[in-house]
């Protein structure tokens, strides 16, 4: 019951705020929390539920980005034409990486992924149907409301609070299933898991897919807003980090460390940006840079693991009860 | 034939681990795997599991062969084990715990916990159901692993060790558990060191040394064979030791 | 073999021994505490700021740059472990991602606030010009790197194999609470590491200066190449950091020559992907 | 509840911008965004730059009647609008097309900016004119060289700069020229990264020179930020071109010039395409061994008293750098955006755009070497040009092409070091 309420005042808080802070840039950094949320909800499928720290999860990123303006910039057509084949290339893409890397534990899947998405990006760089390093646009004037290029970002806000709210369901579904419990055992020890009975490696595996055509959207979305890809934004290597302290920094692991992340880092990088970025003393990134730092020092869980429900102490777990 | 092991061989490099061990398990058994520090017992264990890959050798399972199943398959067929150092979820509360091993035979979260629940009451453990699994100590530790494989509703249960580190008190719980787990109908193997456990427990024991097995047969039969008297002492002592019971030297209760 | 073909892969020799040089602090930290050091490029960036300082305040060469670089990234090391590292690696993997990155995002731009954005560089030829043997060019700068990359490739190797500070280094690196048990300090140990792999790092960015240019985000170039070296050559071997630093020093200049330096890197990632398949536990790594 | 703190922290934030932005507000102000690399690895650009238009906004804003020539020197603000003042608020794109188009936001709707000035990179240009062109918010870029900039139909996108088809032009007048003056110019190697700037410009030239006759181009790319480029300086050296054309960012730059001399390769003649190598961190690092590299620049030192002499003693004052052709054509684009907010004569975007339009500047009233300041209907400066400069001494770089601009002769072969 009292989850409800909390739930309730969430999405009313959430549903109210572009209404309540009615600037253009108030609600852009909205819309902004909104997306990054999104990616990292995606990304905290696998690297907070299964464990599994890709740090290459760009490359999904790319897939839908990338779709959705090639959807106008080679055919024409509206960039959320873009999405379905970016989802498809994502997962497929998923699969290809996931089968040989999914094995390796730790830090050689991360180091694994960065080196598929360093791959991407160079490969693309040099691809002059991918627009190389000039990248690819989308409609810059709006033909038609599916070209999804708005003046305002209230549009934005709520396509992305509606895409964030579906990634958070399938996320909650997930982690109430057996595919959540059997992550949660693979990320503890996969070897219990697997003598449970856990299929270890297809279970990462579909996390693995699951979460890339997540990501994928959000790349799709990203760009839409944006009408621009490049190389580095679409592909680069930070975009992965990102995503990835925005989970971690919220809560990796939890329905909602992903948004509080997000909902405390976008803010800050752009608030930051415009307070100090101007004087050009790279003091936006020394204050981001010490404030992660603290958080990683003090509350290594993420923010949220502060609320978490203190579970019953075990006072007699020492010993066992003979029946 | 419950379970059937033949000619299994495990080798890391040149050195063999496991040479050309044979077992046979009937159901209703309670086999006792037992021989001094690096015997090759452990490996061979594992090799039951799948949690190794054999060298040479077959394992077979009610009749079928299943040396190139992965352990979660070998899982579904109705083979469980637990862990020497208890491989506890450490996120999860007991229960959760718990239920990964009820998923196995349950599709969805209210079942699987149904069933958790019954097995947690079984094991006596249910009032620390909701319990993070991290706050538990090592008896605790080993009996949530026993809880966990047998929500897994497997025909062969096979016990690594899962006795090491208990007081006197904890083991004689222990045993009490695992006699009632073998009188639901459930085949046991049991790695252990400590005499007294296989003693009171084990219908027939096999003996490792050097990765060979050198002796089988009833606990009695085994404990008196001078090859393992000498395997766990030494050729010399074995000698100096003559008159005495096995049980005295491993340590066993005199 | 033509002529220029010798030059190239003489040059991705002493390429990849820089390369080396720089990853083995890398691999120390790695391989003993099991953490990932994302602040790795940035410890590079400073030494070569210190050897930059030290140029131009006293007009001193790598002789006075290089030992007060050790010293000062040791320092900044031991400082780093006790204040930040000691206590993410208790975390989960994610907050060491978390700490280190913001790490580097801090030395980064402290620097770049201190300094300024501008390149900076050292005067050319600060050790010694060129020499032409057979033919060949060889950079005294670079050579130094080179034979200062084998001399600490060998140090670091026989500290931890000879040494009884090694020995009592790896015994944590194993197993911190048994170490604990047989009377080592593991903070001590590991601080001690983290002192000697920043300062072997220090070592590296004071020598990579006479012979690269000098910017705040230069940790950013060769932090990227540090992690694929370490991976490649197993993660904690500091002899598999050489022989990889040295192999993708080649592969790199050799696919620069043959194939076109925008693929030089795209061949190093896929033989990097390669290797992970078949050998996951990199070159000289242990499972 | 976290995001409801945290939304409380973002509303006393954007207030506080708001507030400190509204105390600035005075009645004659008009102010300018700038969007600018302020950090990342172009962020020595963004920090010359701001100290460019610094010293822009105090010919402006004061009163310089020894820099008559110019509009808006001699007297004290813009006349236009009764003397108010110019404002610039600079805002860090972070090397990031996001960033870059939510600070265009910001300063359209939060510093209530009357024209935008930037980005630098054209994929950043890209997406913060976008937002621009929706808002209806003049947008003017002096440096972005990408073709797509003024191809994607905008109405308040204007570009001062020469672009890489002025480049072919001049390259190939140049090299016209040294031929018969007895360079050997035949064959022509395109050393380039493959950034959007280097890939793009080296592909144009390419297809320019062909055009034009010119068959012996030889392509050498590589990946911007190299750590190592021995391998491109030896096919350099095993290919011999007659001349080497860089086009190339400063760490490319500085890294080039350290390995063509320690495997002493020296061109016959070595061109540069500004960027790496007007940077002055480049002349500081390098220029010693790059003695007699030519450049391309529209920014030349007049003789003393000249305006261009001025500015350049000014930027010095600022900023202690030389002043350069990037920072110079910075700074020309800020001038030409004000003076048609001068001739507007009024901060509302319609009538600057129309002022826009309608600008017709002489070279003369310019500080760069353009023939004038004109826009086609895409927005482009059709007059855009640019000397050919070189760096005779190591320290200084001289104009020496065209004839009628040059302060030194040409010196053919190159010294290197």
């Amino acid at each position: 019951m009292r989850r409800l309420l909390w739930l309730s005042v969430l999405a009313a808080v959430a549903i109210a705020y572009p209404l309540l802070l009615s600037s253009p840039f108030q609600q852009r950094l909205g819309a902004l929390v909104l997306l990054y949320a999104i990616a990292a909800s995606a990304w905290n499928i696998v690297g907070g539920y299964a464990g599994q720290v890709s740090v290459g999860h760009v490359v999904f990123f790319g897939c839908g980005a990338y779709a959705a303006m090639g959807a106008y910039a080679k055919f024409e057509l509206s960039p959320l034409f873009g999405i379905p084949g970016g989802i498809v290339i994502a997962v497929v893409l998923a699969a290809v990486i996931g089968v040989p890397t999914l094995r390796l534990s730790g830090h050689y899947f991360s180091m694994a992924t960065i080196a598929v998405a360093e791959t991407m990006r160079l490969i693309v760089t040099n691809t002059d149907y991918l627009g190389a390093a000039v990248g690819l646009s989308g409609p810059t004037v709006a033909r038609n409301i599916f070209d999804l290029s708005f003046i305002s970002s209230l549009p934005y806000y709520y396509l992305f609070l509606l895409v964030l709210a579906i990634t958070l369901v399938i996320t909650w579904w997930m982690a109430n299933s057996r595919m959540g419990f059997y992550l949660r055992a693979i990320k503890d020890s996969e070897r219990a898991a697997r003598s449970l009975g856990a299929p270890a490696r297809r279970t990462k595996l579909y996390a693995f897919m699951l979460s890339a055509a997540l990501t994928s959207v959000a790349g799709a979305l990203y760009a839409m807003m944006f009408g621009f890809v490049d190389p580095e934004s679409g592909l680069g290597i930070l975009i992965s980090v990102k995503i990835l302290i925005m989970a971690a920094l919220g809560g990796a692991g939890l329905l909602f460390g992903p948004l509080v992340g997000a909902a405390i880092l976008v803010p800050l990088e752009e608030i930051s940006n415009s307070v100090l970025g101007g004087k050009g003393a790279g003091l936006t990134f020394v204050v981001y840079g010490a404030i992660i730092v603290l958080i990683a020092r003090f509350q290594p869980g993420g923010i949220l693991s502060l609320f978490k429900r203190r579970s019953k102490p075990a006072s007699e777990a020492g010993a066992p009860h003979a029946p | 034939m419950l379970l059937e092991a033949r000619g299994i061989t495990k080798a890391f490099g040149s050195f063999k681990a496991v040479d050309d061990a044979s077992v046979t398990l009937e159901q209703g058994d309670i086999l006792g795997l037992i021989g001094p520090n690096g015997a090759g017992k452990s490996t061979f264990f594992n090799c039951l599991t799948g949690d190794l890959r054999t060298t040479a050798g077959r394992v077979l399972f009610e009749g079928r062969d299943i040396t190139d199943l992965a352990p979660e398959q070998r899982a579904q067929l109705g083979l469980a084990r637990t862990f020497q150092l208890p491989q506890t979820f450490e996120g999860m509360t007991v229960l959760e715990n718990v239920m990964i091993g009820a998923f196995l035979r349950a599709a969805h979260r209210t079942e699987a916990e149904t069933k958790a629940r019954a097995v947690l009451e079984r094991v006596g453990m249910i009032r620390l159901a909701d319990a993070p699994a991290r706050s538990l100590g090592t008896p605790g530790r080993k009996r949530l692993e026993i809880a966990r494989a047998l929500a897994t509703e497997p025909k062969v249960l096979l016990l690594d060790e899962a006795m090491a580190g208990l007081n006197a008190h904890e083991v004689k719980l222990a045993i009490d558990l695992v006699r009632d787990i073998h009188r639901a109908g459930i085949t046991l193997v049991i790695v252990e060191h400590i005499m007294e456990v296989i003693m009171s427990l084990a219908s027939r024991v096999m003996v490792f040394h050097q990765g060979k097995e050198i002796a089988r047969g009833s606990p009695r039969e085994v404990t008196a064979n001078p090859a393992v008297i000498a395997a766990y002492l030494g050729t010399r002592a074995a000698k100096a030791a003559a008159g005495h019971t096995p049980i005295e030297l491993m340590g066993g209760p005199t | 073999m033509s002529f220029v073909l010798v030059q190239v892969i003489v040059g991705g020799l002493l390429l990849g021994a820089v390369y080396a040089l720089f990853s083995s602090g890398l691999t120390l930290v790695w391989g003993m505490m099991n953490i990932v050091n994302f602040a790795h490029g940035d410890f590079v960036m400073l030494g070569m700021y210190v050897a930059y300082v030290v140029y131009t305040l006293m007009g001193g060469g790598p002789i006075v740059g290089a030992p007060l670089a050790v010293l000062v990234l040791a320092t900044l090391g031991v400082v780093v472990y006790f204040g930040l590292i000691r206590d993410i690696m208790k975390g989960p993997m994610l907050a060491q991602i978390l700490g280190t990155f913001g790490l580097a995002l801090l030395l980064r731009y402290s620097v770049f606030w201190w300094f300024g954005a501008d390149f900076k560089s050292l005067p050319q030829n600060i050790v010694g010009g060129t020499y032409a043997v057979a033919g060949l060019r060889l950079e005294a700068s670079r050579l130094l790197a080179g034979v200062v990359a084998l001399l600490v490739t060998l140090g670091l190797h026989l500290l931890l194999t000879r040494t009884s500070l090694g020995s009592k280094m790896l015994a944590v690196a194993e197993d911190a609470t048994a170490a604990q048990l047989m009377g080592i300090r593991p903070d001590t140990m590991q601080a001690i590491a983290w002192a000697i792999a920043a300062g072997a790092t220090g070592l590296a960015g004071a020598l990579i200066a006479n012979f690269f240019y000098i910017v705040p985000t230069v940790g950013e170039t060769l932090g990227i190449v540090a992690f694929v070296t370490v991976s490649l050559g197993g993660f904690g071997s500091v002899p598999g950091a050489l022989v990889a630093g040295l192999l993708i020093g080649v592969i790199e200049s050799l696919s620069g020559y043959l194939i076109g330096a925008v693929y030089k890197d795209i061949v190093v990632y896929i033989l990097f992907l390669f290797f992970l398949w078949f050998r996951p536990q990199g070159l000289m790594g242990k499972m | 509840m976290t995001f409801k703190l945290a939304t409380r922290l973002l509303c006393a934030a954007a207030m506080s911008i708001v507030l400190a932005g509204g105390a600035q507000a005075e009645d004659k102000v008009v102010k300018i965004g700038v969007i600018l690399p302020m950090s990342g690895s172009t962020a020595s650009i963004g920090a010359h730059a701001k100290a460019a238009l610094e010293v822009a906004t105090d010919i402006i804003n004061n009163a310089h009647p020894e820099l008559d020539k110019l509009p808006l020197a001699k007297n004290a603000g813009l006349a236009g609008l009764g003397g108010a003042k110019v404002e610039i608020v600079i805002a860090d794109n972070q090397g990031s097309p996001a960033t870059g188009q939510n600070q265009a936001l910001r300063l359209i709707t939060e510093e209530k900016v009357v024209a935008i000035l930037g980005a630098y990179q054209s994929g950043i240009t890209l997406t913060s004119s976008a937002i621009a062109e929706k808002y209806g918010i003049p947008y003017l870029t002096p440096e972005s060289v990408a073709a797509n900039l003024t191809e994607r139909g905008f109405k308040w996108f204007f570009r001062t700069t020469p672009i890489a088809p002025d480049f072919v032009r001049i390259y190939d007048e140049f090299l016209t020229d040294m031929k018969a003056a007895g360079a050997k110019t035949d064959t022509i190697a395109l050393v380039h990264d493959n950034t959007e700037y280097g890939a793009s410009v080296a592909n144009t030239i390419a297809t320019g020179f062909k055009a034009k006759g010119r068959t012996g181009v030889i392509d050498v790319a590589y990946a911007v930020n190299a750590t190592d480029v021995q391998a491109q300086v030896l096919q350099l050296k095993e290919k011999k071109p007659d001349v080497v054309l860089m086009i190339s960012y400063t760490s490319d730059a500085i890294l080039f010039a350290k390995t063509m001399q320690s495997l002493d390769y020296k061109p016959p003649m070595l061109l540069a395409d500004d960027a790496g190598y007007s940077d002055p961190s480049f002349i500081k690092a390098v220029g010693k061994l790059s003695q007699g590299v030519f450049n391309r620049s529209s920014w030349a030192v007049g003789p003393a008293g000249s305006p261009s002499a001025v500015i350049a003693d000014m930027y010095k004052k600022k900023s202690g750098e030389e002043m350069e052709d990037t920072v110079g054509r910075e700074m020309q684009g800020f001038f030409v955006l004000v003076d048609a907010i001068d001739r507007a004569g009024s901060t509302d975007p319609a009538k600057i755009q129309a002022a826009l339009k309608a600008t017709d500047i002489k070279p003369e009233q310019l500080i760069m070497g353009y023939k004038g300041v004109k826009f086609d209907e895409k927005g482009q400066n059709v007059l855009a040009s640019a000397y050919i400069i070189q760096l005779q001494d190591g320290e200084n770089y001289v104009s020496v092409w065209p004839k009628g601009n040059a302060e030194k002769a040409p010196v053919m072969s190159y010294k290197g070091w």
